[in-house]
Order: C-alpha cells, then structure tokens, then sequence
C-alpha cells in the first residue's frame, strides 16, 4: 500500500509498495527448487551452451528449452565490482563484492554477492564456491553468497 | 527511405536541486521551446510521440499527465514508448516513413530524483534471478567496467580522464548540472562508488526533459536554415541478464551503428549515452569511432543525466552541431537496460553545399 | 500507405483469473509462439518485436520489455514497447504496423500481454492508494450520464452481457464463462458501481496476444489468408477539461473518421460486417456504436436491443466475448484487432461470422481518452 | 505471507511461487503552486486562475492552460467559492485490496464549482442518503478544523484538496438547471 504522509515543509513522502506473487512456470521453477535442494541447473541448447541460470528459452534463438542439466557449486570469478557502502537491500549488509562466476560446467555466469574481507581479495579468474543458506525454501537468496574455494 | 529533419531542439537546465515541479509542468517549457524554434504551428504537427518510466515517477499512468503539454484538444494523433525518448523518436520517424504525416513532435522525461534511482532501477532486472538480488545499476555497471580494463588493459586513470574531459566540457554547456575544471587526478581521489568505478565515473542523478521536432521533405528546409538530416536510425537489443553476455562489447551497439550506416563515411561529433565513463571505451569501439571524433561535447550523461530523456538529448545535441553549423555528420545514440543491453543509433547529417 | 501490410499469425494464451503455471516469458511465449506457428515461421524469421503492456505496477517490473527480449527471439533485433493506458495493444499493434507500411521491417512479431494475478491491479490503478475507485468506479458516472442522454432501457446493459458471454462461449480462450446466462442473472447480480451491475463488468485476468504482420510480399506467401490492412488511426484528447464530453468522446470519432478515410468506408454500419471495440463495461457496446459513427447520437442501444449486434446480426459485435469476458488489460486492445483478423481470415472457429470481407478492431484508455482503431480486409488495398 | 507456497514448500514439491515484496520511497516535492492552494486551504479559500487565452477557470489552479499550452501565472489567479453542483456521481461497493481502507458504500461525485470552469472530481458527498444523490444537486463544502487543513503533494497528475476538504454536503438549495451543467459530464 502507500501511505501519503502530510505535506510538511514542502516535501511528502510516501512508499510504493506491494507484494507480488510470481507463479515461475516450470524452468525458472526447477531451478528454484534446485536451490532448495542445494543443486544450481542450466538449460543446454539445441547448440551445446549450458546457460546458467536455466531459461526456459535458447538466450540466441529463442527457442524452447527443456533440458535441464546441474553444474557445480564452484567455479571462477569472470568479472566482479566491489561495494564499499552497501544498500540496505543489498544481499551482505557488509562491504562485499558483486562476481559473475562461471560455475564449473556452464557456459554463462550466475551473479551473486562474493563475501571477502577487502577488495584486496578478490581478483578476475579466482575461484570461489557457493554458501549455501542453512534454511532454503527454493529462492535465488538460498545461496547466501559466494565464498573463496576452500573457506569455511 | 523518407528523408526527415531534426529542425528543432530543446532541453530543460537539469539540477542537482530537484524540480518541486511535476513531470507535465518541467516539460512545458521544453515543448513550448521546441515548437517556436520549429515555427510549427501546434495543428500543423501530424503525430506526437513522447517517452516516459511510470517507475520515476512511482506513479501509475504517469505518462497521461505529461499529455497535458501537448494541448491535446482537439484531439491528437499521439503514441507513448515506456522507454527513453530517442525510442519515441524512433516511433515518429517510422510514423513519417509510412507517408501519414509530414511533421511529429517528440519529447522524453523523467523525475530521477523523486525515488532513489539504484533502488528503482532494480526493477528492471528480471523478477526472479536479479531483482532479488537488488543487484543496482551502479553495481552492474561496474562489474562491466572491470570487464572491459581486464580486456583492455586500461586502468582506472583512464576512465578518470574520460570523465574528467566530460566534465570540463560541461563548462560550456548552460544546461549541465555538473561541470567543473577538473583533472583525472582530482576524480582519482574521490571514493569508489563501486570499485573499479568512481564517484565520477558515475552520472548525477538528474531530473530533466528534451523535445525534438522532426519534419519531412522539404518542408524541413523552409522552417529550419541548417536541417539535421536522419540518414540513419535502428537499434537492436541483446540477451537480458549481464552473465549472458560478453561484457568487453557491446554487441548490440555494433549491429544498430552498422544497420544505420555510421562507417560510411566520417562522424564530426558523437553524443554517445555512456553514463558511465567506461561505456565511452565500449561505445567508440562498436562504432568505430576513432580519436578524431569529438565525443561528448556537451558533457554527455556524466554531466547530465535525465533517465528518460537522455538519449533524445543527445540527439537533439547531435542536431544541435549541424543546426548551429559547426558539424556535418553526427551521430546520437540512446541506451536502456542493464549493461548497454539495449541501444539506439541515429546518424544525422546536414546539407551538403 | 507507401507498403502494404498483411496479418498473416495470430495467437493468443487461453485467458485465466490467475496462470499459475507459466512465468511471465512462459505466458508471452505462448502467445508468441502460436501466432509465429499460425504465420508458418519460426523465432529467426523475425526482423523486429514490439510489445505493449499496461502500467509497470501490475506485474512489478520496470520496463518488462528488457527482460523479455530474449524470451522473444528478440537477441541482436529492434524492439519496442509501447505504453498508451488501455488502449495499448491496440497502439501496439499500429507501431508494428507502421514498421511494415514505412518500409522499415518485413516481418514483425507483436505481443501485448498482462498478468494480473502477480499483483493487485485496482490497486495500482489507485496510484497505490487507499479509496481506489478501479476503473469502474472511473466510468460509472460516464455511463450513468449515457443512460440519461439517450433514454436507454435499463435492460439494454443486461442485452449486451447476455450476448458477449454467450459469444464467449464459443471461444475456447476466453477467461469468463457463464453457459446458463440470462437477462436474469446479470440483473440479480450485485450492483458494484450504480449503475455497473457485477455481470455487467470485465473480469481481471492474465493473458497474451500476439500477431505477425509481413509485407505484401509475406502475405502473398502465405499459405493461410491474411488479412489485409487498409487503415489504422490512434487519437488522445486531454482527459479532463470544461466542455470535454467522455461519453462520446470526439478522440474516438476523430480516430474513426480517420480511419474511415483511409479504408474508404463512408457508411459504416453497411461497409462493416464485423466490429471488435473494447466493452469493458456492457453499456460501452451503445456508446461506442455511436461514438465510431454505426449509429446515430442517442440511436446505438436500439442495435443491441433489435439484437444486430450479435452474431447473425446486421454488425456483429464483439464475437469473441469482448472485454467482458477477457481482460488481460495490457493485451485486452491487441485481441480485439486480432480478432477483427481472425474473423477476416476465417479462423475465428465457433465464433466466426460467416463471409467477413471488412473487420474493425477497436481499443480505448485512460479516461476514454487513447483511442487506436485498425480496419482490415480480405482484400489487398 | 500465507499462502501455498508454503504449503507446497514444505511438502518438498516443486517450488512454484516466488514471493517478492516491492516497497520503493518516493519523495515528493511540492511545487510552488501546489503550496500555494494549500495555504489558500488553510485559510479556507480555493484558489484557482483564469487562462489569460481562453479565459476558463482552472480549480485547483494550473501553471499552463492545458487547451491552449500558454502559461498561468500567479497574477492570473483568483478566489471561488466552496458551493457548486453535482455534475456527476456514482456510488462505490469498495473493492478490497491490500491497502483499502473503506469498507462501506459511499458516494463519489464531480463538483462544478460556482465561478470555475472545470469540474473536481472525486469528491466525497456527506450528509445524505446515498439513493438521494443526483446530478445538479447544489453542494458546500465541509472543511476540516483549521488544524487539519493540509494540501496534498500531488503527483505526475497533479494535486487536490488534501485533507482541507473532508467532503461535500447540500445547502439546501433547489436543483441546478441540467443546461447549466450540460457541458460538465465529467
């Protein structure tokens, strides 16, 4: 809902807000419980490509795909950003960096929060693993984050 | 194809105080401006297209409101595009391609300020991988900025002299909102917003308007001394999620400058979208724009950067260098999505004597 | 026109209070597909994509055109999306269109879809506020001012739901079907917003529409009849100024003439022989049938009441079900233009109209205030 | 939050649903002219302005003429009255939604104040039987305690009587004649 607060000093504020309920059809679903099960799938083409996350679609082509395989939980940093000050609804409320990991098997890169203690920390080509979420109930923030391989 | 001008440009002085304005009383002028310099009467504008987000505004339907600054009575043959203003643009040209009408206006904008821009642009990612995520524009852009100085081999210096020169070039343009005489050294020493990029390597946050009017035939020349000819316009999209893709190019840059013929001879100037210094890199390599091209020199995004409206502005600057005689072929370009996913080409030129 | 345009696919997701089975790529992916397996090609035989939908807050997503572009076949293509209120699948379909008669592309898959059950669409209407009137709540008055100006029976609203829920029966997409209908029913059903009655209303639903249009070239290939196209026309007015009049308002007479013009019709309750516009509330079907000029000012609730608005009729109205029974609202005007093809083309199924030579679309927005009309034929113009 | 997904979840069947929960800050400026109304409010005035063109009367008032796009200034403002006519009405079954705070039938209507040219729409009539509203009924406003006089913010489609105006009753009055608001549909 939005609430209009009084205009004061020249300035209302109010918030847009609302839950939504996404039904998630059957690929984005399987991925999803995938998750919950600690498992990351791809979609495989008509061309080969393991596309990490699923899609229910070849990304090039359009066409439908069905084939859903699972790659590793680790795999290697191909880009990453760090965040200094991170926003309230960023998934680490502490300095973290951003990776887009081709985890080991597929041909595309998940992008998740990489948990390390400085931007000394993190480099292009660096391995790292998944931290799987204790309690997962089938959404993309049952991987915590990505952690070095080999850490905890 | 048809040829069509640009024969009229106006903007509005974005701030880095926010208009206490709405969306239709802030592009008022902006329209009101674009008419009288076209010398078209409002009945003799055959279709008007504009470009608006109803998520800046955080209103539904926001767009109907701004329909206000067309004197929409009586009624007028008109069309909206949730998306940048160059792509209300791109609808108008296609419009006068079909012959229907001779003449459109066109205008985008966008209220940046009224939300925080980071948190409202996570809407745009897809609902189920990335928005959970709140994986922020800033953010992604920057894991496409560590990609290209990996690919590259350029540094952080780099990308600070390409804001900086942006900045200084700012100095002359009376509707920047941030302009200054600096050196890469003095943006080296700001803060990382998020690392590799700089707190001025990123866009401010701008309220702002463009309006463009196009005519076709020669009309164009009868209403506008130096018209700005669209000799080419197409834009091309890529796959949405940023791991998709191959960051160090944008693809999809390179297939809409190709289709709108910008190699076939040389560009004067090119108002490039890069709202973050690092797309420069990117843009002028799937252009092919060498050193010689002046790029950017109204300061570009990394001066003023209106959602919404910045891409129809640097159109509209585009034309501006051919109206005022100073260039005869320039090239505007519009993007949208996360990491350059979407852009907009357009290659203008003027008469040639 | 300088190039001409055909429709030659057409497709559409059977329409649902809530499609819990499909994502939104899912829900757009059906629609896409059927009307490229209608057209006879596949995802690369397309030069351009443009999308419509209504406001961003109905699925929460911003810009949802970015994240479907590769779900539609889209990667290394142009595509757009348009925003024109209700009335936007309409307009969608006329920018597609525009594409083929400008020249600028060949082949263009067009889709406009909604899903309505992710979010909470009267409250995204409201502007996210409390004491949201709905669109109902809008019209209401509009309507009530109808029914004084033109002395309508109170029945004739009850004629028109009778009829499109019967007609929606036909249609194996439609969302809303009520197979023991009645004059009855829809009076004993629950006032909403005096004079709206329940029955007399749209219902909320997810679904999509999609269509191929080609060049003259696509559609002379075609092994399927395409329907041609002979005029397309959008027009806004202002919603709210002293003198306006949104009943019948002069935006959608504008639209019409203009659309008239083009496609030569200069009488057009005999030079129509089916009209798809958008009722999303039983008393529009008069008003609209005035207002697009098939009747006389104060004259269009006699058609519905002599009963020529339905199938067999002198204009058949609405033969899907409409509005009424089927309302994705971002795709809502995109299936009344298809539809006009369907019935030009002769694929309408149970609900076609027998020799349809010439076939309106109609689609309306805002505070009656976006009108996008398209007019199409068996023949080439 | 309780819905089948849980459910579901806990079964260990496929995950089907994804609950996402949008809440975006907005913050709203609020522009010269909207200030100004309100102050106008406070003082239990309603100000509007009269196109320098065409010469209609905008209620609340508008920095342009959206007929003829000239500008309206603060010199072409001016005071109406708190009296008009019904022009229009219907009478809601509020909807529930998740935000909806009305929970019985009520009447809204357009209000053709005496003195401007367009129409207020969306009003609150108060003070009658809902089967006794009709058009051309002649209104008054009902203000707020001066305390609770507050204009609103607005939006991209502009800005109203906030909480000054709680809504609008009868005066008494007979009917308005319906040639005089013919043109008032809205």
């Amino acid at each position: 809902m939005c609430s209009t607060a009084a205009v004061t000093s020249g300035e209302s504020t109010y918030t847009l807000e609302l839950p939504y309920r996404r039904s998630v059809g059957p690929v984005v679903g399987a991925f999803l419980t995938g998750l919950r099960d600690a498992t990351v799938l791809g979609s495989r083409t008509a061309a080969g490509r393991v596309i990490v996350p699923a899609l229910e679609y070849d990304p090039d082509t359009g066409d439908e795909v069905s084939d859903l395989v699972p790659v590793g939980s680790a795999g290697v940093v191909t880009t990453w950003a760090w965040v200094p000050e991170p926003l309230r609804k960023h998934p680490l409320d502490r300095p973290f960096a951003w990776a887009l990991v081709q985890l080991d098997g597929a041909d595309t890169s998940l992008l998740h929060a990489l948990d390390v203690g400085s931007i000394d920390d993190v480099s292009t080509g660096m391995r790292v693993q998944i931290r799987w979420r204790a309690e997962r109930q089938g959404h993309m923030t049952d991987i915590e984050c990505y952690e070095p391989e080999g850490a905890s | 194809m048809r040829d069509v001008a640009v024969v009229s440009f106006a903007q509005a002085p974005t701030s880095s105080t926010p208009v206490s304005d709405t969306e239709a009383q802030m592009l008022f002028p902006v329209v009101a401006e674009a008419m009288e310099r076209s010398g078209l009467r409002r009945d003799e504008i055959g279709f008007t297209c504009s470009g608006s987000a109803d998520y800046l505004a955080g209103q539904s339907f926001a767009f109907v409101g701004n329909l206000e600054v067309t004197g929409a009575w009586p009624p007028i043959s008109e069309s909206h595009v949730e998306m940048d203003g160059a792509w209300a643009l791109y609808e108008a040209w296609v419009h006068l391609q079909s012959g229907h009408v001779d003449s459109a206006l066109v205008f985008g904008s966008g209220i940046s300020s009224r939300g925080d821009l980071r948190e409202v642009l996570c809407l745009q990612n897809d609902p189920y991988y990335l928005m959970p995520l709140w994986a922020d524009h800033v953010s992604l852009a920057a894991l496409q900025a560590r990609a290209v100085l990996d690919a590259t081999g350029k540094g952080e210096r780099d990308l600070a002299e390409i804001a900086a020169r942006c900045r200084r070039s700012a100095v002359a343009n009376p509707f920047a909102q941030r302009f200054a005489d600096v050196t890469a050294d003095d943006l080296l020493a700001e803060p990382y917003a998020v690392a590799p990029l700089r707190t001025g390597d990123c866009p401010p946050v701008s309220d702002g308007a463009a309006a463009v009017v196009l005519v076709a035939g020669d009309r164009a020349r009868e209403v506008c001394e130096h018209p700005a000819w669209i000799r080419g316009l197409d834009h091309r999209i890529e796959p949405h999620y940023p791991g998709l893709r191959d960051l160090t190019v944008s693809e999809s840059t390179r297939l809409a400058g190709e289709a709108a013929g910008v190699g076939d001879r040389p560009i004067d100037v090119a108002e490039l979208s890069s709202s973050f210094s690092h797309e420069e890199l990117l843009l002028r390599a799937a252009l092919g724009l060498g050193d010689a091209v002046d790029v950017n020199p109204s300061g570009g995004p990394l001066a003023a950067n209106p959602v919404m409206a910045t891409g129809l502005t640097r159109i509209g600057e585009a034309a501006r260098q051919i109206h005022d005689g100073h260039a005869t072929r320039t090239l505007g370009h519009a993007t949208s999505g996360p990491c350059l996913q979407q852009n907009l080409v357009c290659v203008l030129e003027g008469d040639r004597s | 026109m300088a190039e001409r345009c055909a429709v030659v696919g057409v497709g559409q997701t059977h329409h649902t209070k809530v499609r819990d089975d499909v994502s939104l790529a899912g829900l757009l992916r059906e629609a896409a597909g059927r009307a490229l397996e209608d057209a006879e090609m596949t995802w690369s035989d397309i030069d351009a994509v443009v999308i419509g939908t209504a406001p961003d807050t109905f699925e929460g997503v911003m810009m949802p055109e970015l994240y479907l572009a590769d779900a539609l076949g889209a990667s290394g293509k142009p595509m757009l999306r348009v925003h024109t209120a209700g009335s936007v699948g309409g307009s969608t379909a006329i920018v597609a269109s525009n594409l083929i008669t400008g020249g600028v592309r060949k082949r263009v898959l067009t889709v406009a879809f909604e899903k309505q059950s992710e979010g909470d669409t009267t409250w995204a209407l409201g502007g996210g506020r409390s004491g949201s009137v709905g669109a109902g709540g809008y019209f209401a008055p509009h309507i009530r001012g109808y029914i004084d100006r033109s002395k309508a029976p109170e029945y004739v609203g009850w004629m028109v739901a009778v009829k499109d829920r019967k007609n929606a029966l036909l249609n194996p997409y439609a969302h809303l079907k009520v197979p023991d209908i009645s004059l009855e029913m829809v009076k004993e059903s629950p006032m909403v917003w005096d004079p709206v009655r329940r029955l007399e209303s749209c219902p909320a639903s997810d679904g999509a529409c999609a269509m191929v249009l080609t060049d003259e070239a696509g559609g002379d290939a075609a092994s399927k009849p395409a329907a041609w196209l002979h005029g397309t026309a959008m027009r806004s007015e202002l919603g709210q100024f002293p003198g306006r009049d949104p009943i019948s308002p002069k935006a959608g007479q504008d639209c019409a003439a203009d659309v008239y013009r083009q496609a030569g019709i200069t009488d057009p309750i005999n030079d129509v022989d089916m009209v798809e516009c958008y009722v999303p509330f039983s008393w529009y079907e008069p008003m609209w049938m005035e207002n697009l000029g098939f009747a006389a000012l104060g004259d269009g609730w006699k058609l519905t009441e002599d009963g020529e608005t339905e199938i067999g009729g002198k204009l058949p109205v609405n033969c899907s079900g409409g509005v009424l029974s089927s309302n994705p609202i971002g795709a809502s005007g995109m299936l009344r233009f298809a539809e006009a093809a369907m019935q030009v083309r002769g694929t309408a199924g149970e609900h076609q109209v027998p020799d349809v030579r010439t076939a309106v679309g109609h689609a309306y927005g805002g505070a009656a205030q976006y009108f996008a009309m398209w007019v199409l034929r068996t023949e080439k113009p | 939050m309780s819905d089948t997904t849980e459910v579901e979840e806990a079964e260990g069947g496929p995950v089907r649903f994804m609950q996402q929960h949008i809440a975006l800050d907005y913050v709203m400026r609020v522009s010269p002219i909207a200030t100004r109304f309100a102050e106008g409010l406070h003082r239990g005035v309603i100000l509007g302005r009269r196109c320098p063109s065409c010469s209609l009367v905008f209620v609340p008032p508008r920095t342009f003429c959206n007929i003829c796009t000239v500008a309206m200034g603060d010199s072409q403002e001016l005071e109406v009255t708190d009296r008009g006519m019904v022009t229009a009405f219907t009478i809601l079954t509020p909807i529930q939604y998740h935000g909806q705070q009305e929970r019985q039938d009520y009447a809204l209507a357009s209000i053709l104040l005496d003195g401007a040219d367009g129409t207020v729409g969306q009003q609150r009539l108060l003070d009658l039987p809902l089967e006794q509203v009709r058009t051309g009924l002649r209104v008054e406003a009902v203000w707020a305690s001066e305390d609770d006089r507050r204009g609103d913010g607005g939006g991209a489609m502009g800005f109203g009587f906030g909480s000054a105006i709680t809504g609008w009753k009868p005066t008494g009055e007979p009917d308005a004649d319906p040639a005089s608001y013919a043109e008032h549909a809205l």
